[in-house]
């Protein structure tokens, strides 16, 4: 679920593991009721600061996606349709938003991205 | 916010060629603190002040609320300490050497110790002399954990030992640090590996702190900036800080800067110039960066 | 040549004229002979005075005379004050010990000189006596020290009156005339001389016999100390380390009694040596200090009533003593047995002054740089 | 605590105390054995006194050996670890002390035992007395004091033992310059003398050491 985090991101670390918790419940590899590693277990795992992982469950919570319950560990919330189609787009954005980042500081145009796209998502890449 | 170590004005002399002047360090509770900087910095000599290893010729240190060196004693029985050499007697076995170390701490915690040494996989009738430097280091994390501290101060804990080790080590500390919420003092000279678990960095540079900030506003407020068309002189209702200047391709200019956000466009602009593209930097790159122009001040 | 040297062999060409008159009268020439070898002692001791007023005259002869009591002593202008410094402590010494004995130091006079012309304050002082033989002999006393001095003198006293007892008890003796008191160092030295002893007769002494005790002191009188003092295997020993002259001259007995073991042999060779060259089987150091016991207990008179009685060992420290010779070697051995310290290598001083020590290292590391 | 110090630092110590308890058992029983009963008592003292150096060599090994183990594990590791327990120092050094005194008894032990086997086994000559526990005692003091000043040396830094070595160079050094200026100064037995004499550092050592003696 969190492999693809990266520290050397500007993107906080906190807000990267939210992100991947977001997209797992949008894309369903999590449902309701299923319980997310505790702060112990996911900042061992991951080696990144307790504090981190409680601030991306934090963030979490205030957002409805999951619910903490004392002593027993945090569950994931029933999210709604509209919400989860809502964070699949803005991961699509984010990830396009980086691309054309990355694509201004090698110096290609948008038509060259768009065109690129359609030759990818035709399966031209294979 | 209280501090689990601080320091002021901490002054200390060694030789000719080693001097520490001032040093104003604050690692705050609860926090995990990274002390940065290269080789011969001056870290393993703050760290031994800190745990009255070393007598500083001037200034104050109060850890965990106690004035060291004074309060040594008791100070030091809510430090866990693993130090940049391995320094448990090598003639010891394993469990010898956990129970002299539990003999000394009140606070042992014999069923985790005993748990973490079948986690690092460390045989009890094991001569420390004859463990491998990743087993030491193990070894050593053990100890300092299993005494349950307050403080964990580890200096270079991870200096020379494999990916797998150096992983086992994260883990059993971070483990501890959620159960705990003790504080640490993490001093390394890769700063990669602190800078997915510090919220906190201190950064040192011969004998001297040359910054002090938590991670988050490190990552985020240090960048490169490339400017085209920028004024000689920069006045003082700049809002942020330019740490260095330099030519870059063609007409533009590198701006290394501190404490930038997005809005700020605008008050380049107004100064008649262009940032034609703003660089994230990362830790390391952020280091590199200020101790570069901490050098240049110099 | 002074005065008295002139006189002096005026009067022995005077016996030596007088002498001549009667040996012409003499019928033999054996009578002569025997007239000569008579007057042989006289004119050696003529010649030995000369040769001390001799040596007394070579020496710079000093303007002061410094006289305490019987002690007489002389010194130049420059140690008069040493002397006058002196002189009381020794003389009172000497009279306590020698009482009436010491008066014959009065026609013996010390010199106290500066060996060195250069005199300097620091230099060495020597005593200087003149013996029989004319020399002059002399202690140095090195720094110039009073304490030591008067050491010297009272030592150097003791000797000359003791010479007055005979050349028999001087062998007995076998050393110095003591001159000091009895002390615990000379009973421990004794006590060991004792317990170490190779003799039997020694150790049985030790052990407790008195009749042992008297006998190896030599001081129980005896026909035949070869067979009484010694045991076989001792007798046997003695003749291993005779002179090379005795070997040489008796070689036949040697061999019977070192090769062959033949204790008759070695009886035989042993009886052959002056009985003075056999020394009794307790050394020179008991038979002074039972001397010294003696003369403790006698008290200042002890030498005059010595030189008064027979000349035999035991009667003479009878007199010394004031008590029978028997009581007196019981009384020395019960000092010597009491001589053992109860505990030669360890005291409660040593072990306070161990644990102070201790302390002190402890102290030490504990102030040590790594643990201040 | 003591108890773990002193199970840590018997780890260390013990081949040295095994060694040196078996010298000092043997020694005693050595030194009578090589006497015979008709011998003179003179010489048998004299045995006796060549023994003494023994139990003085082994008195001062023993003491050295056991003040440096109590050291050398420390010092390997710089004393950062003895440093960073939570114990006072001057408690940490008395710790060590303590245990390097405790593993002192059993060598002395073994000298008593030795001692009074051997007084009770072979015959002495008539008149001599043997001194089995004073010279236990002599033995086990000397021993301690050898240990303390050992263990003072071996606490401080290598810097403490250069000043120490100095100062007994510094003392021929000036014998030597004396001499040369042909000054009569007996400095080195001077010094000797203060440390060996009787209250000196050393008194312990210096004086009869025998079993047997008059």
């Amino acid at each position: 679920m969190f492999e693809r985090l990266d520290p050397r991101s500007p993107v906080p670390l906190y807000a990267q593991i939210a992100d991947d918790v977001r997209l797992a419940i949008a894309g369903g590899e999590l449902g309701e009721g299923d319980v997310l590693p505790s702060v112990r277990q996911l900042s061992a795992e991951l080696r990144v600061n307790p504090a981190t992982v409680v601030q991306a469950y934090r963030e979490l919570e205030q957002e409805g996606f999951v619910a903490t319950r004392q002593g027993a560990g945090t569950f994931v919330q029933n999210v709604g349709r509209e919400l989860r189609s809502r964070e699949r787009r803005q991961a699509a954005r984010r990830l396009v938003r980086n691309l054309l980042r990355e694509a201004r500081r090698l110096g290609l145009a948008p038509d060259d991205l768009r065109d690129a796209l359609d030759h990818e998502l035709n399966g031209g890449g294979r | 916010m209280t501090f689990a170590v601080e320091t002021q004005g901490l002054r200390y002399r060694a030789g000719r060629n080693f001097a520490m002047e001032g040093v104003d360090l604050h690692v705050p509770t609860g926090a995990i603190y990274g002390f940065l900087g290269p080789n011969g910095a001056g870290k393993t000599t703050t760290i031994r002040l800190i745990l009255g290893l070393l007598r500083a010729t001037g200034g104050r240190i109060a850890v965990l609320g106690e004035s060291m060196p004074a309060a040594r004693v008791s100070v030091l029985a809510r430090v866990g300490y693993v130090p940049d050499r391995p320094h448990v007697h090598p003639s010891l076995t394993v469990a010898q050497s956990m129970e002299l170390h539990a003999a000394f701490h009140a606070r042992w915690d014999a069923r985790w110790a005993t748990e973490l040494k079948g986690q690092f996989r460390l045989a009890d009738d094991r001569r420390v002399g004859s463990l491998s430097k990743g087993e030491t280091g193990k070894l050593m994390m053990l100890l300092a954990l299993a005494q349950l501290p307050e403080l964990l101060v580890l200096d270079e804990p991870t200096d020379g030992l494999d990916p797998v080790v150096r992983r086992d080590v994260l883990e059993a500390l971070l483990a501890y640090v959620s159960d705990r919420q003790a504080s640490v003092l993490i001093s390394s000279h890769l700063v990669h590996e602190l800078e997915r678990i510090c919220d906190w960095v201190g950064l040192m540079d011969r004998g001297a702190l040359v910054a002090e900030l938590p991670m988050r506003e490190f990552k985020s407020g240090i960048k490169r900036l490339y400017v085209t068309g920028a004024p000689a002189l920069l006045d003082d209702t700049t809002p942020f800080t330019v740490l260095s200047r330099g030519p870059a391709n063609g007409a533009a200019e590198q701006w290394l800067v501190r404490g930038w956000t997005p809005d700020m466009h605008d008050h380049v602009t107004s100064l008649g110039a262009t940032v034609t593209d703003v660089i994230d930097l990362d830790l390391e790159e952020g280091f590199v960066e200020l101790l570069r122009s901490f050098r240049d001040k110099r | 040549m002074s005065s008295l040297g002139r006189w002096w062999l005026a009067g022995a060409a005077a016996a030596i004229l007088i002498g001549a008159p009667r040996a012409a009268r003499a019928q033999t020439q054996a009578e002569y002979r025997a007239r000569v070898r008579a007057l042989v002692p006289v004119w050696h001791e003529v010649a030995a005075l000369k040769r001390r007023e001799d040596s007394l005259a070579a020496l710079t002869l000093p303007s002061d005379t410094v006289r305490s009591g019987p002690l007489v002593l002389l010194a130049d202008s420059a140690l008069v004050g040493f002397a006058r410094r002196v002189a009381p402590p020794a003389a009172a010494a000497l009279d306590r010990r020698f009482g009436h004995a010491a008066e014959i130091l009065r026609s013996r006079p010390y010199l106290l000189s500066r060996p060195d012309s250069a005199g300097s304050p620091d230099s060495p002082i020597s005593l200087s006596e003149v013996d029989g033989t004319g020399q002059a002999r002399y202690v140095q006393s090195e720094p110039p020290d009073v304490n030591a001095m008067v050491w010297a003198v009272t030592h150097r006293a003791a000797a000359a009156i003791g010479a007055s007892l005979g050349g028999d008890f001087a062998h007995w003796l076998g050393g110095d005339f003591p001159a000091d008191t009895a002390t615990p160092a000379m009973w421990t030295g004794v006590r060991i001389d004792l317990v170490t002893s190779p003799f039997a007769m020694a150790r049985a002494c030790y052990a407790g016999a008195d009749s042992a005790c008297a006998l190896a002191l030599g001081v129980a009188g005896t026909d035949d100390p070869v067979a009484r003092w010694f045991d076989a295997s001792e007798r046997r020993d003695r003749v291993r380390h005779l002179t090379y002259q005795y070997r040489a001259d008796h070689a036949g007995v040697y061999n019977a009694c070192v090769t062959l073991g033949a204790d008759t042999a070695c009886a035989a060779l042993l009886r052959l040596m002056p009985t003075a060259d056999v020394d009794p089987p307790l050394g020179a150091s008991a038979r002074q200090s039972l001397l010294t016991l003696a003369l403790d207990l006698g008290g200042p008179d002890a030498v005059t009533r010595m030189e008064a009685a027979p000349d035999d060992r035991g009667a003479q420290l009878a007199a010394a003593g004031g008590i029978p010779v028997d009581s007196l070697v019981r009384v020395w051995r019960h000092d010597v047995v009491a001589a053992r310290s109860s505990n030669p290598s360890m005291s409660w001083g040593m072990a306070l002054t161990s644990l102070l020590w201790v302390a002190a290292c402890g102290a030490l590391a504990l102030r040590s740089s790594p643990w201040r | 605590m003591f108890k773990a110090i002193l199970k840590t630092q018997w780890q260390w110590t013990r081949t040295a105390v095994l060694l040196a308890a078996i010298a000092a058992f043997t020694m005693p029983l050595l030194s009578m054995n090589s006497n015979v009963p008709t011998i003179q008592p003179r010489s048998f003292i004299s045995v006796m006194q060549t023994w003494g150096v023994g139990y003085v060599v082994l008195a001062a090994t023993v003491g050295l050996a056991v003040a440096i183990l109590a050291w050398s594990s420390d010092h390997r590791g710089h004393h950062v670890y003895a440093l960073t327990l939570p114990v006072a120092r001057w408690r940490y050094v008395l710790l060590r002390f303590g245990a390097g005194v405790v593993f002192l008894v059993p060598v002395v032990a073994a000298l008593g035992a030795g001692a009074l086997l051997a007084v009770t086994m072979f015959p002495i000559p008539q008149g001599l007395h043997t001194y089995p526990w004073a010279l236990t005692a002599r033995f086990g003091f000397a021993a301690l004091v050898a240990f303390a000043i050992f263990f003072a040396i071996s606490s401080a830094t290598a810097r403490t033992a250069g000043y120490i070595l100095g100062a007994i160079a510094g003392v021929i050094v000036v014998q030597f310059l004396a001499d040369a200026a042909g000054l009569h100064w007996d400095v080195v037995s001077h010094a000797v003398d203060l440390v060996l004499a009787y209250p000196g550092v050393l008194s312990v050592f210096s004086g009869r050491w025998a079993l047997v003696d008059v």
